[in-house]
């Protein structure tokens, strides 16, 4: 793009030489990811982590979006803010602990909660998605929203002892409709059921590394091919971790295949209809 | 001739906290397909409202997908598969928290 | 011991009550994290992100060795230190950022490097031991001293786009040295060969999960039994993750073995030679 | 009757950057054990120097480990471990770094 920049600073030079002097990266990937922008949906559990590795490696701009603010109840696990930061939005907490990490980072904050008024607009600014959220509703609207805007999305979730990370929306890779076409009936949270830290801190940080993987692959640095993958955690479980090979686009999504009707007109002209697509009412008991 | 079938994303709360259970293939009678396996594992649930969080509409409820092998469901045949020695089963509900 | 603690302040119930909610933790499992005291050693890439989770997490004591300063250059993979504290001792500047994260726990702080002199007075002091460090020597010293005063030792690395994490010396389970009797004729570090911010991140933020689950079993709240195991992680890899069965303790090992010889008096008085016990001397170009 | 071998801690950079490969056993010749896999493995490495940093002493070099089907090489029988058709070896190097 015209923006693109082509030069680093002799302080970028240095700050960024240990990622730099990896014949995988090198100049032409550190340019590749300062000229990438990022929008982190949540600061929380998966966002700070995530946030803080995505600063730390220079990529260029990070839009930071989330409505909540620091609570001491949830430092457990949103580990970049602090206890004197209590009450204070999570993106403005989050941009003054990331732009001292690394000022060199151009940070946008979004002192709201993801909608379909504002999402599309927002989504649109940005070349990678991710959605550190903590529910149905607007998972489905962010992948409803990266679909329309054609922006990969990288998602990760946890509970309890678990995670869950994947990329959606990229090359022939799925959208999340297409590997879950309608809500589930049972919802929990974070609050309800429990997490524990490092488990949400681990998916996080790994986000952050599919961040860095994908903002190199979409300028032509890593030339691996990317083949449509789920990860899932378990703490307790061995082996701990499963990579699973996943479907591709599916012809019948209804939010990216070629008879979609989850478009952002009607996302926009039919908001009862749309949460009925994004949340079922539960038939049992949500104790799941 | 046996499988090995592992529950996550919370659902062996459904299972009576089993993590994972080996099965004889002869234990799903004639058809040893996955949705033989499905119904199979679906009795075993009492509960009316439990089953529903399992089973629905003659299938896995949404939000669950079955992998086999590591694969997704969806690059086999699905409910069609037809099960072999050996195979792994993963039945995982997918998490929304954050 | 003694100085068991029994009870949580209000505060404290509502700042641990999302891992609490987890039934395999509750109240018992709060109170044995907070009984619980951890040693860092290695303030950077891996003890960053594990001293951040485990100070979360509720763990009552934590230990800071490093004699090293905040360097910029090192910020995008030592994610709690800053820009503004660059030339602070990496113990203290994390210990300010810790405090703030959790003012309950009790830190302490060694700005001194590993050595044989100072290492085993102050592991005695705690209850499990991380290695954060980056040379093969530090790693054998920090083994071999773990043996002698009985303590189970979590240990990350991290190079490139890999990471490996094993929990050397608890239950039946190998030492470093079980593993690997002998050195190795060639080391590379992060500064020659490059290192992935997320890369270390996810492995340090695992340390701080195996802490919180050895934790948890060292007090009986965990009663899953322990099998010996090595995580190796490559960020390019399908699939990304191996977990590993790895051999029960030795009998042949020299530092656990029933005829061990690298004892404290023999590390102590014999400088010289226990070095070339913990690095061989290149027989070929460090240009692996 | 073929193997996998898969290299990691940076062993990669001696087989000129490859991460993995499929063998016949046949290629072994008669003895198809771990000792026989490594000593082939070994002649692939042209250059002494960097030979030295695969294989020493008849056996991988200090810092190597030796995996089989996710197992620890030592669990089984080490270098005399017969492989069998299927089997996944991974040769690992430790890391120091952090
Ligand atoms: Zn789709
Ligand atoms: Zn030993």
């Amino acid at each position: 793009s015209d923006n693109e920049q082509e030069q680093l600073s002799h302080e970028e030079y240095a700050r960024y030489g240990r990622q730099m002097i990896l014949p995988e990266i090198g100049l032409p990937g550190q340019l590749a990811l300062k000229n990438s922008s990022v929008l982190i949906i949540g600061v929380g559990g998966l966002g700070c982590p995530a946030a803080q590795y995505i600063a730390a490696a220079g990529i260029g701009t990070i839009g930071l979006l989330d409505g909540d603010v620091v609570d001491k109840n949830n430092l457990h696990r949103q580990v970049i803010h602090s206890t004197s930061k209590e009450g204070m939005p999570k993106a403005l907490s989050a941009k003054q602990f990331l732009q001292d990490l690394n000022p060199h980072a151009k940070i946008n904050t979004y002192v709201e909660y993801a909608s379909p008024q504002n999402l599309f607009e927002i989504v649109a600014a940005y070349d990678i998605i991710l959605d550190c959220t903590d529910n149905q509703f607007t998972r489905y609207l962010i992948s409803d929203v990266c679909v329309w805007n054609e922006k990969p999305l990288i998602s990760a979730s946890a509970l309890q002892f678990e995670g869950q990370l994947c990329v959606y929306n990229y090359c022939n890779g799925p959208c999340y409709r297409c590997m879950f076409p309608n809500p589930a009936p049972v919802v929990t949270s974070c609050a309800k059921s429990g997490i524990l830290g490092p488990v949400v801190g681990t998916m996080g940080t790994m986000q952050a590394l599919e961040t860095i993987k994908l903002a190199l692959s979409m300028k032509g640095i890593n030339k691996e091919p990317f083949i449509p993958f789920i990860l899932l955690f378990h703490a307790f479980r061995f082996p701990q971790w499963k990579h699973i090979r996943i479907r591709s686009r599916q012809q019948s999504c209804e939010s990216c295949g070629p008879h979609k009707v989850l478009t952002r007109s009607f996302i926009e002209s039919s908001p009862s209809e749309y949460v009925t697509r994004c949340d079922a009412t539960p038939k049992a008991a949500k104790s799941l | 001739m046996a499988i090995k079938v592992e529950l996550l994303g919370g659902l062996d709360m459904l299972f009576r906290k089993q993590k994972e259970l080996s099965l004889e293939l002869a234990e799903l009678g004639e058809v040893k397909t996955l949705r033989s396996l499905i119904h199979f594992m679906a009795e075993k649930i009492e509960s009316p409202t439990q089953k529903e969080l399992f089973y629905l509409d003659g299938t896995v409820r949404p939000g669950i997908i079955v992998l086999v092998n590591d694969q997704d469901w969806e690059l086999l045949d699905k409910e069609d598969y037809n099960l072999e020695d050996k195979d792994q089963v993963v039945f995982v509900s997918t998490l929304h928290g954050g």
